[in-house]
Order: structure tokens, then C-alpha cells, then sequence
């Protein structure tokens, strides 16, 4: 029991690093988040990534063929933590090539790959996944989204929504409905989309944290070639399913202030005598390590060449919970002045504010506590699914 | 034993309620809400005052209707269920209250009338950082009739004609009635978590203002009073937000299908929803004891306004959050109302003390009490 | 809005403490649990309703015409309240006297009110029910109990569990199936048995607290003649709802140590400064009113003619899992201390220990958690039914 | 990195399990459970002698094992699952850790090698009355080499042939190592919430004592070190613990139906046992992180060992009465396993120190690491 690299572990770590300093800046740790425009952003993060690609690090477990490193999980495990470590403009890839890139290298033609794999791992054309809509959202197999054939082309019509990244998304992936007369796992089908269609038009969602960072897709009688259809038709759940598992591993990066933010904040404050904020002080540091440390064994699964199994679903359920726990405390351990959301008045407190109206989402965004739980329930420990009333209705009779 | 609202207070809560479905829906909420230059629902203001609610718990010879303190308790219920975006609670629930408890007989005749009537908005400025207040952290001071410092946030404080200022004065505190349109007065609204109601910054440069009541340095126990009566308010004001937002969550289970049927016929939906419901009983049994304590002048007060507040703090930040979440990702979208209550439950359960600091008011009573 | 008794209450009640002052000693404050000889209590108890029935305060609501007062529900939670501010030995009669009984006046022939309504009141008849089986217990319709008819007679073979009181019963209400091809509610009836037939064998269970007090009960070819069947066969889940639903008004009577017992606890121990126990003892305050409080409110409702509905499920939710914790609490407050269980040792201490191994009883009996949920949530909020796949399919197909 | 056991551990596990699970069975546990006159469990306990498993961590030089304390926890975790009724962990977690840290040459060579054959049983003797030990409160004295005063509980205290005392000591406090067959001590097993393990008031009235190490006063400083290590160990005897109620909830979910599907179908149940097994991954996660600040001698010692103990009792204390809970009536009889391991969960949560004293000691080490 170590946490030390092996030594090839070493080797591709000083790698790593070395490539990261010649090209990046260290993340300046007191600076807070950088005020950034998304279009200088954008800009930065697709050079960044020709960069990336060039130096071998863009898909480090991707087979050199189709342009990655041919690494290991644990490579990319390491190549993400030091990464993280700079100022690194990764954001606008990580949905198109961690899951919609790998979903149309597994049921592509060859032309695809040829046409769509290398652009996306340089940089130059970004995915996003379209699959939750305003009534499919827990139970994603039950979109309305239609695609009909018409000669060679499918039509579609439909609306998606939460779709990260469609504002600057050059193409995406769509799942569609095409048989409404089979139960509803049975008639879908996925389709790689070209979202400058005229037809696809991308709305921002105002969210209740204020912010716009998601969008609703609307599709009006776009069509697509049945050449970019991706796996048979009626085949789109098991297409999915694909896309869902190559979720990557998910790498570090607490999603907002943690227990050393408010011990830090409580300290600067002088509550740190607070018996019933010591006592919770103690859960949210024992949760956040059992969090971090469990990634560390999944972490040592992979570097063992082993592959950890859907026990990383208990991230999210800890940490969304907490987040909103956290941060709630934080604002009232300010009282009255816990309201203040101005981050000019109050830039102690707005991290804690700002991600008190964030950690709603999270706790709903990616999947559900709820199905979450049910995931853990049924994959991890192996109780019955719960009754599924649709199971064997035709989709239109429902 | 009746423990319950009288029919005839029972009969206000429905007409209240009728009203306000009426005249508070959620579009006049929102356009406070989006409107940065809107500090709250004029039209609304406008009526409600004319219904007289703010001199509800006023007596008749200060302009008040001379109802009591369980019809207070009950229109706070209704303000509560439709988060009206009007300057009710500052005026009525503090400084009406303030001023009823420790003004002198001049005090009452220049400011009951004029409050009740809705001439004059009163507001409590106490804050001046994180934390609550206490004397020995008070910067902001108090002599020869002129008031100096910040105070922020002020709810309300943007609004107001009048604040009660809690100021240092010598070696104590006191609490000074100060005109907001006097010289050495500033105020400058700013942004918090809930745009729904206003908030300002408001500096005092020896702005001219007057003692409450007539006995100095005696301002944080007053305080402590007002905070007592307002608590037992506004618990009943979170308890009709919190009321609401299960409605919410219940008619959304009841329509919204996953897999086939309603999820509100799975059982992580309706737990969730039934400990809500429990929540908000507890809730609402201690409101109603904070009332007939409130309404009786009962020894229990400190008690049952620490336990109300407990109670409904919790309840309404557990109802509107898992109102959220019951609603998924509709629930977090700025459209839907979710996020609403949400803010006004996180507003609500630190503007008169958070509940941290009414827990330990909870047991030093209930040591108090045991002792004796 | 009064705690005040109205006129009528007020001398319902003054009758009602001159009677108990009469006729028992009030309850020593100090002297915990006394250390009862069951036989010696069981004769108080039997004695002690005879003189209740004597002063017409028997079962109150019940018509005069069957021996009780013809008073109405309030008088009852009036009775109640100041009949358990005395040491009255009542725990013998509360489930014949509250359930069964009613049951058959409810469903019995002339011939069983006179026979049993008069004996049960006086208290020279204790009566249980039987309905719980192993296999059988949140779904009671699933128990397999069965009763076969055989010329005038049904013959019953099979196991109850968790009886209160079967060990001093004389008759009981037993659940059976007669009908194993019908859908798992449409087959059952109910029956009056005699609980000292030789057939019917009483074991004590052995609880995980530790103490002895329910029963299982075997039945072993038990007869019953026609005569008391309790109505229609097929008909019997009618007949145990209205058993349930007779359940009468909780009343007063916490479970065991509460916030004040723990706050006393922690002032003699020292530790009332400890700031995280300062916050849960508010916790617990708080929800101890909440459910004091609604009680109150159900009794006004009571007091005002009206029914109070199932709101009041809310109460074993809240009370067994606050005693669950309360008592958790006292003994970690202890620390290696708060192991020990021995009365002597620890006297202070031990009401604690002993109801922490109380409490996992209390969560299931009567209702486990999940089930008071569930009843809460369709019957107080209107929420749907969960999917009860067994609703259609005959017993024997299960 | 490499979090996780090394083969070579995975295969004690594998065989230590093997051989607890066939030597003991809840049979074995329970004749101890119902037997007032039977403090442990005999056969099992020679055994465990046999293996040497005592020694795991004790060198080699001293009549150990050599292996480890990786190997120790390996070893703990098995013990826990299988509520095993034997004085192993007084003896190896606290007694002879005591001795390998603090204890002079002459008394590691006088005590270890006959700790770790099992001739001699150690214990620890510190709780005199409710709350944790502390210097100011201890009544037990120790002076010129005698120890007087009462000790109660002390676990497997009447089992044990020493045991480490914490007693006053001038104006500090010492251990003092006592042998519990010499003059002066007496002892009486006593009545516990946990009947499967031994407990013992035992009196010592001017029993013969040997200083632990060579320096007065320093008994509290080794107290803290002590119960920091033993906390790591008994982390995994409770994760072991609570593992084996979740796999117990588990079963009986899939099995027990209701309403005409296995109660684990239902989202009550399947969201319980989620919880469950978060809480006991959180658990073993900080478990392991404990090991390895054990097995390296970390400076990180004291925030692993009271996070690993915070979160172990929470989770075999919520494994255990939902497991209980999960079983229905079931879980509420005497001849189901379940009460005994909510009995364990409740001695190992409080045995080494209750759960409120570790967090304030983790807070305490956070506090100094993040000052540093």
C-alpha cells in the first residue's frame, strides 16, 4: 500500500508534466475563477488541444491508428491530475471526444472515422451528445424526438434539451425515435447531426442559478443521410448505452467549496469554536476523503490493468449532497449578511453563495440522486430492478 | 383545548388567499424578480395596504383594525405561500412590532398610524457583517441624536421610509429611529441570493435619528425581544412557503411520468415527499404554539418563538430544495418557480437569525426554564 | 386559540380525576418502572377495569346500550390523559378493548354481543389479535394461515406471530385463508377463537431486546364453529380493516427517554456545553413538540366534532427514530461507559441502554417506517399506489 | 499507487475468512451470547492462539509473526465480520501496540512474546465513569509502584492476565501495567449492551504495578498514541462488521417477498442499502487510508486514525439498525443474527473513544496540520 507512481507510471508522469510546462501555465491557486469571454476561451481551448494532439496526449488510450497514444487508463488517470494542475482550456471537449467521438469510431463507417476522428482530436470540430428531453429526462428511452425515412434521408423533428456545449458544437449525436409501434427501448435510432443545419436551431436555458451554460436543441425537418445513421435502425439504445459507459473515469475537480473552504472561511471568521460546526466540519472532511480515496482505488484498479465497475457512481451522490450542505451552512454561518450575493461586496462569501445555487443542479444534471441510488442498487448490489410498467408497451400506446 | 385559528381568523386566511392567488401570481413575483430597477410589487403594495393588513396587529387607537396577533400570524401564512415581493415583514413584523413593545406614547401616535396606513415603510438595519449581531462587534454609533456606520444588508433598507438602527451608544447598544430621506443618509441597493425582495446597503453619516423608547443602552435586549415576536412571523411565513412548495412537489409526482407512470408513484418520490409533509407539520405545530404564545404574551415565548423558527427554517429549506429535486431538471430551470422558493427559504432563514443561533436561544431557554 | 377545556370538557374532566383520585394512587414521578410481577399485575388490571366499568368510564364513545358512557371522543382523550397520570394497570385491555371487541360488534351476531361485549368490558375476558404471520407482516393479505370447512366447523392450522397478549387472552380474532384461488385479499375470513382450545399453543418470542413480551401462536387443527365466523367468508380483509381503523387515538405516553430525560442526563454529567449535543438537543425539542403539538391539533379537531384523518401516522415516524437517536446519543455521551446495561451499575444510565434496545422494535411494530411513509404519502398527500404486481393473480399462483 | 492490500495480504484475508467463517458460526457466538458463565468463545480462541495471528505485528525478534500491521488490519476486518468472541483485539490492538511503542526493552522481551503466543492476555483498563478519560477526573492512583482504584468497563477485563491502567499519577498521569493475578484485584464481570464479548469492573486496592516505559506522567500523551493506532484497527473490525450487514440486508431483501416481488425491489429498501454502501465504502476508504498512515508511521497518523473511526462507527451503527430494519419482525428476534452485530456496532463505536470525542480530535489535527 503506496502512493507512489510504478515506475513506468514515473516515466510517463515526468512526461506528462514536462510537456504541460513547456505549454501551459500553473493554475494560479489564489485567483479565483478568471473572468474569461467564451470567445477567447474557445479559441484558447482549440488551440490547446492541436497542441495536445501533436504531443501525443490528446486520447492517450485511443489506438495510435486512429491518432491516440495507444496508453493506459491509468496514463490518462495521470495525464488528467497533472492537467489539472494548469491553466489548461479543456472544457468544450470533453462530452464529444470522452463520448460521442468514441460512440462513432465503435458503430461508424470507415469514411466517418476518416472524416470525423482526427478533426475532433485536433481540435478544429467539436461534438456534443443530444439525447434528454423535456419529457425523457430519468428515463431517457422514452424521447419523442422523431426520425422519419424519406428516400434516403431520415427527417428530424424534435426537441433536446441540457445539451452541454451545442452553442459552439459542430456536430453532435441524436438519439431519435423511429418505430413509436415497439416498446420503447426497441425504436430508437442514433444519428451522427450536423448542428450548422439550418433546421437545428440552439436556444440557452436560463437556469435557476441564473447562469446560461446549457442549451435546448429544437430540430425542425432537418435531414440526415441514412449513411450517418449509427448502428442499425432501431438499434439506438444499445448505441447509447455505448456512448454512457465511455463517460470517463472522472478525474478530481471538486465541483465547488469543500470542508478546507469553510474551515478557511470559519477560521478568517472566528467560528471555529462553533462545537456544532466542529462536529460537522469532522463528517465533511471524513466525506470528502472517503470520496477522494475511493477514486484512489479505482485509480489502483486500472493501474493493476483491472476494471472498476459502476462503484463510481457513489461519487455524485456524495459529493452533490454535500456541496448543497456545505454551502448552506456557509451562508448561515454568516447570518443576515449570507444573503449578499454581490461578489464585490462580499468575495469571501459569493464562492459559497454562487455554488449554493449550483449545487441543485448538480444534484439532478448527469443522473438523478434518486437513479443514482437505483443504479447502486441494482448494479453494484444486485437487487431487482423495480417494475417496469412500459417494459413491453408499444411506445404509442403509452 | 383549541388549539386552531378561530373560524373568523379562518375566514381572513381563505380571503387572503383568494386575493393573493389573484393579485400576487407568479408573473407579478417575476417581474421583480427580472426587473433590476423594480424593488418590489407596487400594485400589490398599493392593495395591500388598503386592505389594512399592516395595521392588522395594530390597536384602533393608533390606526390599526385592532385585530391581534393571530390574524398577523395568519396573513404572514398567505404572504408566505405566494412570496409576495412587497416590504410587509419589515414594516409590520419589526417595525411595527418595535415600536408597539418599546416606544414611548409619542412614538406610538407618530409612527403606529402612519405605518398602519402604509405612509411610512419601516425597516431593521442590525447587520453590519457576517455573523450576527452583537454589541461588542457593533461598529455603527449612536449620540447626541445623530447615527454613523453601515449597516448592510438592509432588507427592505432601499424601500423604507424609516429604519431602526441598531447602534453602539457608550459602552451599550441602543436602537434609533432614523429617517431614510434625512441628510447623511446613502443607500445603495445591491444583489443577494433572493432579487424577490430588496436589499440595500445603507450609510449613515450623522444622519439625525431618535432613541426608541427612552431608556439608553438597552438596544440588544430590545432587540432580542423584537427578534422573539418577528421569529414567531416570519415561521409563519416560511411555513406557507414551505406549504406551497409541496404542493408543488405533489402536483408535479402526480403528472410527471418516467418509466411508465406518475413518479410520484415510486417510493424515493414519495418518501421524500412524506418526510416533507412531516417536516412541515412539526413546523406548523410549532408556529401555531409560537402564536398562542404570541397572541397570550405567554412566559413560553422565548421557547416557542426559538422552536418556530427551528422548525420552519428547516422545513422550508428541506421542502424547497427537494421541491427542486422532485421536479428534475424543469425544477432548475429560471421558468419554473422552484428556484423561487428556494431563494426566499435560504432569505428567510438567516434574516431574523440563523438557525444556528436560534438553536442554542432554544436550549439557554430550556436551561433557563429547568433551572427555575 | 386556547389550551382550555370548554365547559362540558372541563366537567367531564373534573368527574373523571375525582374518580381516578378515588380510586388509584397517583403516579410517582421518581420511581421509574416499577418492577411488576406479571400474575399481580395482571389481577390490578382485571380489578381496576372492573371499577372502571363500575363508573361508566369503560370505553367511552361506546353506545350505553352496550355498557359504555355514550360520550364522545374527546371525553376519551380527556379520560386518557388523566387516567395516565395514575399508576393504572390498562396495557391488558388496550387491543381487545380498542380492536377486537369492536370488531365483533361491528361484524358479530346478537348472540356474540351478548356473550362477549360484557366480560370484555368488565375486564374478566382479554381478547388479541391475530392476524401477523412470519411471512406475512407490512403484507398482511399475503398470510397463509388457512381454514378449511369441514360439516358446521372450520378447521384452522397455521402460525400467527408477534401477538400481544396472547399468553392472558381468553378469545381472539384470527386472520385465515379459505380461499387460496382467489386474488390474495378476496380469500380471507375472519374468526373468533377460543384461545384456550388445546390446539391453539402460545410461545413467547425472544425479541433482540432482550424481554419476552409478544407471542407466536400455532394453530393445530383448531375448530370453530360457523356460528363464529365474523362476516362473509372471502370477506375477512373488510372485517381486519375495520379492526385497523379502530385503532383508537394515540394518546400522550412518549416511548421512553426524551430530550428532557437526555438533558437532565447531560446537566448531571456535565456536558451540556458541548456545542454539537447543544444543536441536537434543540433537534430533538423541536420535533417532540412538533409531535405533542399536532396532537393537540388532532384533539381539537376531535373536540370540535370533526375527524382527525391519517395525519397522525406522523407520529411513530417521528417518535421511534428520535428515540432510536436520543438513546444512541446518551450512550456515546457516556462513552466506554456506555456499554454497560446493568441497573445496578449504571441506574442513571440504564434507561437508556435499555431503550436503545427497544427502538429497532418500535420502528417495525404497528407499521415499519417504510409503511407509515407509504400510508402518508396515498392517503395524506394523494400520491399513487406503488405497482402491487400480485393485485390480479390467485394466492396459490404466487 | 497502489491503494489496496498486496496479494500476499488478499491471501491472508482469503484464508482468514475461510477459517472464521467454518470455526465461527453464529453457534460459536451465540453460546457466548447465552451463556452468562462462558466469557468467550474457548476453542476458537485457542485456535487463533495457534495461528499466531496475535503476533501478526509483533517482530520477529520479540516471538511475532513480523508481518505487519497491513496484515493486522487484514486480520481485524475478518474478526469484525464475524463478531468473533474473543479478547484479541485488547490484547493485540491495545495491549501489546501499548507495549511495542512505549515499553522498555526488558518489557517488550517480558510481555510480547508470551502477547503473542497468547499466554499472557492484555487489556486496557482506563474508563472509571461516564465520558471519556481524562487526567483532571481520574481517580485511580498509582505510586510507589501500586495501582488502587475501580475500573468499569474494562472489556475482556476478566478474561485478560494484564492490564494497562491509566491512573493518576502526582500531578499527572501514568499506564501502569498490572498483573490481574496478584494481590489486590478483584473482578467482576458486569452486564453489557454486548453480552458476546467480556466485561469486567475490577477494583484494584494497592495491586502491584510496573511503570509502562520509563517516564512518569506521560500516560495521557501515550493514551492518545495508543488509541490513535487501535483506532485504525478497530476501523476494520468495524467495516468488517458492517460489510457483513449489508450483505446480510442484502440476502434477505432478495428473498423476503411483499406484496408478490422481494421487498429489495422496492425504492425504499434499494435506497437504503445505497446508503449503506456508500457509507461503508466511505469507510473502508478512510480504513485503508488509516492502514497506510499505520503502516508507514505517517505524519498524517492522527487525522487518519480519528477520520477512519468517524466514519467506521457511523457506518456499522447505520449498517447495523437498518439492517435490523430491512428484516422487518424478523430482524427483532433473538434468534436472528442481526441484534448482534447492532450490539457490536454500538461497544466498537464507544469502546475506543465515542464518535463526538474523535471528531473534535480530527478537527483538532486539521486545525494543526492546516496552522502548520
Amino acid at each position: 500500500m503506496n502512493f507512489d507512481d510504478t515506475e513506468d507510471e514515473a516515466k510517463f508522469r515526468a512526461e506528462a508534466v514536462a510537456f504541460l510546462e513547456k505549454n501551459l501555465e500553473k493554475k494560479d491557486a489564489g485567483a479565483g475563477r478568471a473572468d474569461r469571454s467564451r470567445d477567447d476561451f474557445l479559441t484558447r481551448a482549440k488551440a490547446w488541444q492541436k497542441t495536445k494532439a501533436a504531443g501525443g496526449f490528446a486520447q492517450i488510450t485511443w489506438p495510435k491508428a486512429i491518432g491516440g497514444r495507444g496508453g493506459t487508463p491509468i496514463q490518462q488517470v495521470i495525464w488528467n491530475q497533472e492537467e489539472s494542475k494548469f491553466d489548461a482550456p479543456t472544457s468544450p471537449f470533453a462530452i464529444g471526444l470522452g463520448m460521442c467521438v468514441p460512440t462513432v469510431i465503435a458503430f461508424g463507417s470507415d469514411e466517418h472515422k476518416q472524416r470525423f476522428v482526427p478533426k475532433a482530436l485536433v481540435g478544429d470540430e467539436i461534438w456534443c451528445q443530444l439525447f434528454s428531453e423535456p419529457a425523457a429526462g430519468s428515463d431517457v428511452a422514452g424521447l419523442k424526438t422523431k426520425a422519419v425515412k424519406d428516400g434516403d434521408d431520415w427527417v428530424i423533428n424534435g426537441q433536446k434539451v441540457w445539451t452541454t456545449g451545442a452553442q459552439f458544437s459542430d456536430y453532435g449525436i441524436v438519439l431519435t425515435r423511429t418505430d413509436p409501434d415497439v416498446p420503447k427501448h426497441k425504436g430508437l435510432t442514433m444519428f451522427i447531426v450536423n448542428m450548422k443545419d439550418p433546421g437545428v436551431e440552439v436556444r440557452p436555458i436560463h437556469q435557476a442559478s441564473g447562469g446560461r451554460e446549457f442549451n435546448e436543441v429544437y430540430f425542425t425537418d432537418v435531414r440526415i443521410p441514412d449513411s450517418d445513421r449509427l448502428g442499425d435502425p432501431g438499434q439506438g439504445w444499445k448505441v447509447a448505452l455505448v456512448t454512457l459507459m465511455n463517460e470517463r473515469l472522472a478525474v478530481g475537480g471538486s465541483p465547488g467549496p469543500d470542508w478546507k473552504e469553510i474551515m478557511g472561511y470559519a477560521r478568517d471568521a472566528g467560528t471555529m469554536s462553533d462545537g456544532a460546526f466542529r462536529a460537522k466540519l469532522a463528517d465533511w472532511y471524513v466525506a470528502a476523503q472517503g470520496y477522494k480515496l475511493t477514486k484512489f482505488r479505482s485509480q489502483t484498479a486500472l493501474s493493476k490493468g483491472e476494471t472498476p465497475g459502476p462503484e463510481n457512481s457513489i461519487g455524485k451522490v456524495i459529493t452533490a449532497n454535500h456541496l448543497q450542505d456545505i454551502c448552506n451552512s456557509a451562508v448561515e454561518m454568516q447570518d443576515h449578511y449570507g444573503i449578499i450575493s454581490d461578489r464585490d461586496k462580499a468575495p469571501a462569501e459569493a464562492i459559497f453563495q454562487e455554488s449554493l445555487m449550483w449545487a441543485p443542479g448538480l444534484r439532478i444534471a448527469g443522473g438523478t440522486d434518486e437513479i443514482l441510488k437505483n443504479i447502486i442498487a441494482e448494479r453494484v448490489l444486485g437487487l431487482p430492478q423495480d417494475v417496469r410498467v412500459d417494459k413491453d408497451k408499444a411506445f404509442s400506446e403509452m | 383545548m383549541d388549539f386552531d385559528f378561530s373560524d373568523d381568523q379562518k375566514f381572513l386566511r381563505d380571503e387572503a388567499r383568494k386575493f393573493l392567488e389573484a393579485q400576487c401570481t407568479s408573473a407579478v413575483v417575476r417581474n421583480v424578480l427580472d426587473n433590476d430597477d423594480v424593488s418590489h410589487a407596487e400594485d400589490l403594495w398599493k392593495q395591500v395596504k388598503e386592505m389594512g393588513w399592516l395595521g392588522a396587529a395594530i390597536p384602533e387607537e393608533h390606526g390599526g383594525l385592532g385585530l391581534g396577533m393571530l390574524e398577523m400570524c395568519v396573513i404572514a401564512e398567505e404572504l408566505g405561500r405566494v412570496l409576495a415581493p412587497i416590504p410587509f415583514s419589515s414594516s409590520a413584523f419589526y417595525f411595527a412590532e418595535a415600536i408597539k413593545q418599546f416606544g414611548t406614547d409619542a412614538q406610538k401616535s407618530a409612527y403606529l398610524p402612519k405605518i398602519a396606513s402604509g405612509e411610512f415603510v419601516g425597516c431593521l438595519a442590525t447587520s453590519e457583517g457576517p455573523g450576527d449581531s452583537d454589541a461588542a462587534k457593533l461598529k455603527t454609533g449612536f449620540s447626541s441624536g445623530k447615527v454613523s456606520g453601515t449597516k448592510l444588508p438592509v432588507t427592505d433598507g432601499d424601500i423604507a421610509t424609516h429604519a431602526l438602527v441598531l447602534a453602539k451608544d457608550g459602552s451599550g447598544a441602543s436602537m434609533a429611529i432614523v429617517a431614510l430621506d434625512a441628510d447623511g443618509v446613502t443607500r445603495t441597493p445591491i444583489q443577494t441570493l433572493e432579487p424577490t425582495r430588496s436589499h440595500a446597503e445603507i450609510v449613515f453619516d450623522g444622519a439625525a435619528a431618535e432613541l426608541l423608547g427612552n431608556e439608553v443602552g438597552n438596544g440588544m435586549t430590545q432587540l432580542d425581544s423584537i427578534l422573539n415576536r418577528a421569529a414567531i412571523l416570519v415561521a409563519f411565513e416560511q411555513v406557507g412557503g414551505a406549504s406551497r412548495c409541496l404542493e408543488m412537489a405533489i402536483e408535479y409526482a402526480n403528472e410527471r411520468q418516467a418509466f411508465g407512470r406518475p413518479i410520484g408513484g415510486y417510493q424515493a418520490i414519495k418518501h421524500k415527499l412524506a418526510d416533507m409533509y412531516v417536516k412541515n407539520e412539526v413546523a406548523r405545530s410549532n408556529a401555531y404554539y409560537g402564536a398562542w404564545a404570541l397572541s397570550t404574551d405567554a412566559a413560553e415565548l422565548p421557547e416557542a418563538a426559538a422552536a418556530a423558527r427551528v422548525a420552519a427554517s428547516e422545513a422550508f429549506w428541506f421542502a424547497s430544495k427537494e421541491n427542486i429535486q422532485t421536479h428534475g431538471g424543469m425544477g432548475f430551470t429560471w421558468e419554473v418557480d422552484c428556484h423561487l422558493y428556494y431563494r426566499r427559504a435560504k432569505l428567510l432563514s438567516v434574516q431574523a437569525g440563523a438557525p444556528g443561533v436560534w438553536k442554542e436561544k432554544l436550549v439557554t431557554a430550556l436551561e433557563r426554564k429547568n433551572a427555575a
